[in-house]
């Protein structure tokens, strides 16, 4: 690909962009938020049409009117967001479009279901083909999307944040994957956030800033540190957690014998003002369900939640805002944004009653400029406050999520995987944003799968495993990976002295 | 299965429970306790007459609520199918009485005239992407206008015709077993809910209804031609009205040109009563059997029951909402 | 014999007027008889099915006899010819079914009646002129009676006179009256309207107000208190009124006496009549007005 | 704004251009269109007394209209606005006829029997989680029913109450300026218009009617009473479909309980002809009057132009289709 322009709407996204894969590698391609990854990327799968520029394809000039055209030529992709049919089974969704049939339209099921259980046997994993896209959680979407996108046996194979929510185990799991296609001389572009992985994983990475590409460099020979800079414009300094002294403290959350069917079962823990609990476990652990369940999203069968000591009754969201509990959910399109509204609406969803007046009267001005001071604090990448969510990049997206509940201004705050599909720099400035809200008094949970996220942000941890929890550990250096994963996989039910005392 | 391990067997055995025929299982209940309520209440219900005489009543609306069911799946909506039907009598009617050819002719016509019917709104639909809506809000106008049109504004009967009258009203059943005089309208039902049940579940055409209703954008990445298949699926629903068309006026023995507007909220109710999501992605044609019986009982009970006809309509409106109220609370009970 | 005879009505309309006139006849009957009635039609007269589906909900209820007001004579020939297997007698009423199953008809002659509405049209414009006709119906055999009842006569006997518009209104009256306004503004020289039921004869004299058209012959049909009230006021020039309740009250009674055993009159006329200011007190009129 | 660079300074003119104000400029076009091909066609078309007429024709559906978009608007659908209609000026009837009470009551009445209604609808949404289209359908039948109970199948005459009739067809403007008679429902449909429009755009009501057409699960986990926020909105939309009661009793001088059936189809075809999408989030009151005037136009243009009326309804259904193509079409332009 070389001189790729795309332009939309008030966004200049690719100006003049080159990019070239050999076949059997793993070309990483980085870049902050809204760099115009995802875009580049829709141009070479045929989803976009670009500007100008050429696209050669063994050397020979192609344009890809529509996917099916990008398909056929052996280019496959794996998209940012999720675009399954929710009430297909996962079989279904992976062969839309390629069906074993018998003749006559008839489809034959049993193929089908053979050749997906065979694909998921390929990957490790562990799912009845059977079952319907919208019942998997998010995660094993994404290996399902992952599944749909290996079974086409592409020559290129773009994976634009294919780990995003995964899993370190599933992610061990997809990079076998990945060498295997590799050895198989097909070339893989491979966008992440997640520097650990670059390293792991790529040969080549090209860094991308403002639709411009930075630079094509060795991802062995070059230092990570080199590589950040490349993408933010500056170094990045990032530092140690500091854990405060909250052995003092008053708790602010406290949640008792928390059981909903098999997905939750008895648990509790308490969170100190101005601590930051960090909740650890492998995919399907119940994390979300816990979070949800404290948040009033979902019933639950038995449990109590306190609030600064007081036993709070929480029947639904509204409740939990109300008694100062905020919730940032893992799934923004689904349960953070209205795609199809602007900025300002979003920013302001959860706190439009600081700007009504008493006749019911929004206050547009005062909350256009609450949303450009956010979308200023944290770097939203944006034409304007009014522009639709829908537009913006997965990242930005996932800020102004984090600005609706920073605006809203809980005492206690709940973040399912903050950092989902945000860039290196962006994450850096959450983390600080974590700390500071903590030590303005605030009581933080946060959930991650990234377990250096996890280790990084953390006053204390405590993880997950099949509904329960194993265990609460202290945070900062006395902690390692292992010890988490130790009690992450762990099977029988934590003591009660252990639950006693978190 | 290689995949499948101990720890989704539970899952398994909820889905077996809790999954399609517990719920087709329990709105097959509240039909139940419909006919039960109503047996009760007078003598006269529970005959073999009356209850052929209900069968009767939902042939054509099942029919529709069919075809109408096929485009919701696909997350559009049919507001043409009362039209349509009467359109495809009066080419019927056209056809035989008008033009005098024999039988097959006249029901092949009407299956065809529906067939392009529905090929208009789909390609209205899928090519110029005017909503569902709309563009079957408009085929209900045009077909109303060129049913009046092509009739003269006249009904025509179907006199001349031998035999036509008993596409709905013979027996074939009766004459084997005299005991059950099932009139062939209710045998086509019944034809016609098979046949599009097998289409739905194991063709392709049944799996890309369901696909689009899902996503259809996720589709037409996957390379699918969505267009195309939205188009044929538009086509066998409007063919299915033409049957529809077809019953209607054996059972008058005449097109009636006037006839039809109001009928596609009734199809659309015998669906969404049926479980089917309006939204689409999500449906089942028993279920759609099972709401236009719902309805066609509610109604025959209450004028059995000698109701006054304006609490009829009260009553109706109420278990409707009662039906489609029971039905969410067992989906949200079992998941 | 402790049990009351059983008689179902199944009409063609239930909501209007009209029918509500005939259901309060045939409640005077029920009651002077004693004799259990229903009565019920489809909420419009296209609805010919539906009205199947009710005379076959009356057949499973045993009745003594049926009154039936067929939408469509022929659609319904199978049920009738069920009923006249089982015995029961079927008594047709507001317009006839072409068949010899009815032990007898109470109706009212349509064509008739609006031919007078013609001959009054006539004569109140002088004989020449455009006049225009709101519907209430263009397929049922109603609508199409009074229609061309009306139209035949004109070009019979009126050469003078030219029907320059046929809109339908379903007996809408608010549609009745947006038609009524279009076909003034069309024709800005028009003389007279005529109105084929009471919900387009209100909807014609609504358009003519609202348009502020002074000196617009209008004839409606039927009676209801709005157009009595139209009549008084001088807005509307007369009526064709049919015995609405008459026709509920001899059908019930014809169906009684059949179903007795006893003989009854093939063809019961219950007539019409024109009325306007002068006649609408004369007690031979007021008694066959409704409200 | 540090994030908003250079690049953006065209899109910001372009948004002017190419926004909401063009989009509804062009949807006036299409109605100007109309206008002026009726006008070219018959000379009797462009009179101020018929422009008068047509407004009048449009105020009923025009309000009707008005309440089914904020319902639509919230990702629902309501089906009873046509029978909530005639309930709410049975109810009037009731109040003033029935039992004598002065003018002010029988207008309140009704508007709060529409909120009532309404907060019925909204209440099975939101409470019960009965999708709109059933709820409302239930509810249709329902106040048919009982608008027939309640005045006892007759039409209820306002002839006791003075100046009821002028809510509808005097003409507070023509008091003023002879020359303009336009008559009070036309005035009482602007006036809705421009409340509602004003709801919509500038109070919390309206965001998040919004909201929960585009999104409802992620509102409701912002910590918003979701259920609360619907059900206001359903029963302002009753209270609107109130005053569209008050304005056809007013028109009649009578409320007729037969009467509003079909009704909903019109004013959601004028919704969706105004730009509105069916899948909610997204919608205009300005788009909406637009709609109902364009339909209003059509059918009497086509009355005026003595079309025979099964062609006036092929047409309509054609025009319908073309003028949401043209929108569409723009649309995709525009991006
Ligand atoms: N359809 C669209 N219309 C308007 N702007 C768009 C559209 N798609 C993308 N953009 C804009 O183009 C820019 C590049 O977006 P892109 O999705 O390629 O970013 P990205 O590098 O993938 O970011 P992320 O890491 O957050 O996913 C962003 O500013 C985004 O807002
Ligand atoms: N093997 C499985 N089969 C089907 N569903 C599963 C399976 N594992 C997990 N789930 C679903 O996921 C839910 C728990 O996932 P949840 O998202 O709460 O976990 P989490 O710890 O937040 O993990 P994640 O990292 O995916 O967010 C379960 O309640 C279940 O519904
Ligand atoms: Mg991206
Ligand atoms: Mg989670």
């Amino acid at each position: 690909m070389s001189g790729i322009e795309k332009r939309f709407p008030g966004v200049h996204a690719l100006k003049n962009v080159s990019f070239n894969l050999r076949a059997g590698e793993v070309h990483a391609l980085m870049g902050e938020n809204g760099a115009g990854k995802s875009t580049l990327m829709k141009i070479l799968s045929g989803v976009y049409l670009r500007d100008s520029g050429v696209v050669r394809l063994d050397g020979k000039e192609v344009t890809f009117a529509e996917p099916k055209k990008a398909q056929d030529a052996g280019v496959g992709i794996i998209h940012q967001e999720l675009s399954l049919m929710n009430d297909l089974t996962a079989a279904q969704n992976i062969f839309i479009g390629r069906e074993p049939r018998f003749g006559f339209g008839r489809l034959d099921e049993k193929a089908l279901n053979r050749q997906a259980s065979e694909i998921f046997a390929s990957m490790n994993l562990d799912l009845d083909p059977r079952v319907c896209v919208g019942e998997l959680s998010i995660a094993r979407q994404q290996m399902v999307e992952i599944a749909k996108a290996l079974s086409y046996r592409s020559r290129v194979l773009i994976m634009d944040e294919p780990t995003a929510a995964l899993n370190d185990t599933e992610i061990d799991e997809l990079f076998v994957i990945i060498r295997r296609l590799q050895k198989e001389n097909v070339g893989i572009i491979y966008i992440s956030h997640k520097m650990d992985e670059l390293k792991r994983i790529s040969d080549r990475v090209t860094i991308m800033r403002d639709g411009e590409n930075v630079d094509t460099v060795d991802a062995k020979a070059t230092p990570v540190s080199d590589i950040i800079a490349m993408m933010v414009g500056r170094a990045l300094i990032d530092s140690d957690v500091e854990i405060p002294d909250t052995s003092e403290g008053t708790p602010a959350l406290e949640v008792r014998g928390l059981t909903r069917g098999r997905e939750i079962v008895d648990v509790g823990f308490t969170v100190q003002k101005g601590e930051i609990l960090g909740f650890a476990g492998l995919m399907g652990a119940g994390r979300t369900e816990v979070a949800r369940a404290i948040f009033g999203a979902d019933p639950r069968d038995a449990g109590e939640v306190l609030v600064h000591g007081k036993s709070v009754d929480i029947q639904s969201p509204a409740d939990a805002v109300a008694s100062g509990i905020g919730y940032l959910s893992e799934d923004r399109k689904h349960f953070g944004l209205a795609i199809g509204m602007d900025i300002r609406a979003n920013v302001a969803m959860a706190s439009l009653e600081n700007y009504t007046s008493k006749m019911g009267k929004l206050d547009e001005a005062a909350i256009g400029l609450v949303t450009r001071e956010y979308i200023d604090k944290l770097d939203i990448r944006t034409p304007s406050d009014q522009q639709e969510v829908r537009l913006l990049s997965g990242g930005n997206q996932q800020k102004v999520v984090i600005a609706k509940w920073l605006l809203r201004d809980c005492e206690i705050l709940i973040f399912d995987e903050p950092t989902r599909g945000i860039d290196i720099g962006a994450k850096a400035e959450i983390y600080k944003l974590l700390n500071r809200l903590a030590a303005q008094g605030r009581a933080i949970i946060v959930i991650s799968s990234e377990l250096p996220e996890i280790l990084r942000v953390s006053h204390r941890i405590a993880v997950m495993s099949e509904g329960r929890l194993t265990g609460i550990l202290p945070g900062g250096a006395n902690t390692t990976q292992e010890a988490i994963m130790h009690l992450a996989t762990k099977r029988e039910t934590v003591s009660e002295s252990l639950g006693a005392t978190a | 299965m290689t995949s499948t391990d101990i720890s989704n067997q539970p899952s398994l055995l909820r889905r077996l429970i809790s999954g399609d025929a517990q719920q087709k299982l329990l709105a097959f209940a509240s039909l139940v306790l419909l006919l039960i309520g109503f047996s009760i209440a007078s003598p006269n219900f529970m005959q073999v007459s009356n209850i052929i005489a209900i069968l009767q009543a939902s042939s054509v609306n099942g029919v529709l609520a069919i075809a109408a069911t096929l485009v919701i799946i696909t997350g559009g909506i049919d507001l043409s199918v009362g039209t349509m039907m009467t359109f495809c009598a009066v080419i019927a009617g056209v056809v035989l009485t008008y033009a005098g050819l024999p039988l097959p002719f006249g029901i092949l016509a009407a299956i065809l005239a529906g067939a392009f019917c529905g090929l208009c709104s789909g390609t209205l639909v899928a090519k110029l992407k005017i909503p569902p809506f709309i563009a079957t809000l408009g085929m209900m106008l045009i077909l109303k206008g060129l049913s009046l049109v092509i009739s003269g504004t006249r009904p025509i009967y179907f006199n001349e015709t031998a035999g036509f009258d008993l596409i709905s009203r013979g027996s074939i059943i009766g004459y084997f077993f005299p005991s059950l005089p099932i009139p062939n309208g209710v045998l086509i039902l019944f034809l016609v809910a098979i046949s599009v049940s097998y289409i739905l579940s194991r063709t392709v055409l049944g799996r890309y209804c369901f696909a689009l209703g899902s996503n259809e954008e996720s589709v037409r990445l996957s390379g699918v031609n969505t267009d195309r298949w939205k188009m044929a699926i538009y086509a066998l629903s409007g063919a299915i009205v033409g049957i529809g068309g077809l019953l209607i006026a054996s059972r008058l023995n005449s097109a009636q040109p006037a006839l039809g507007l109001g009928y596609e909220l009734e199809a659309i109710a015998a669906v969404v009563i049926g479980g089917t999501s309006l939204s689409g992605g999500r449906g089942t044609i028993l279920g759609t059997l099972i709401g236009a019986l719902i309805m066609a009982v509610l109604i025959n009970g209450l004028r059995i029951l000698s109701v006054a006809q304006e609490w009829q309509t009260v009553v109706t409106g109420v278990i409707i909402i009662l039906a489609v109220y029971a039905d969410m609370m067992r989906r949200r009970k079992s998941g | 014999d402790d049990k009351k005879m059983y008689i179902p009505l199944i009409s063609k309309g239930f909501q209007h007027q009209f029918w509500q006139a005939v259901k309060s006849g045939a409640d005077q009957a029920a009651e002077e008889f004693g004799v259990d009635i229903t009565f019920e039609g489809p909420d419009n007269e296209t609805m010919v099915d539906r009205q199947i589906d009710m005379l076959s909900a009356g057949l499973a209820k045993k009745p003594a006899a049926i009154g039936f007001a067929a939408l469509d004579s022929q659609a319904a020939i199978p049920l009738l010819k069920q009923a006249k297997k089982a015995g029961i007698p079927i008594v047709a009423f507001d317009s006839g079914v072409e068949s010899d199953i009815p032990v007898s008809t109470a109706t009212t002659n349509n064509v008739a009646a609006a031919a007078l509405a013609a001959d009054k049209m006539s004569e109140l414009i002088g004989g020449k002129g455009k006049v225009a006709i709101v519907a209430h119906d263009q397929t049922s055999r109603t609508g199409i009676d009074r229609r061309d009842g009306f139209m035949n006569r004109m070009k019979e006997k009126h050469p003078g006179i030219e029907v320059v518009s046929v809109q339908y209104g379903a007996g809408d009256q608010l549609q009745s009256t947006e038609i009524s306004k279009s076909i003034l503004t069309a024709y800005p020289d028009l003389k007279g309207m005529f109105g084929t039921n009471e919900g387009s004869a209100i909807g014609v004299v609504n358009g003519a107000r609202e348009s502020a058209r002074k000196g617009l012959i209008i004839i409606g049909y039927d009676s209801g208190a709005a157009q009595k009230k139209a009549i008084m006021d001088g807005l509307m020039a007369g009526a064709i009124t049919q015995n609405p309740v008459g026709i509920g009250y001899e059908t019930v009674k014809a169906a009684v006496m059949s179903a007795r055993g006893e003989k009854v009159e093939l063809l019961i006329d219950t007539g019409f009549y024109y009325y306007d200011a002068k006649t609408i007190n004369d007690p031979k009129i007021a008694a066959v007005l409704y409200d």
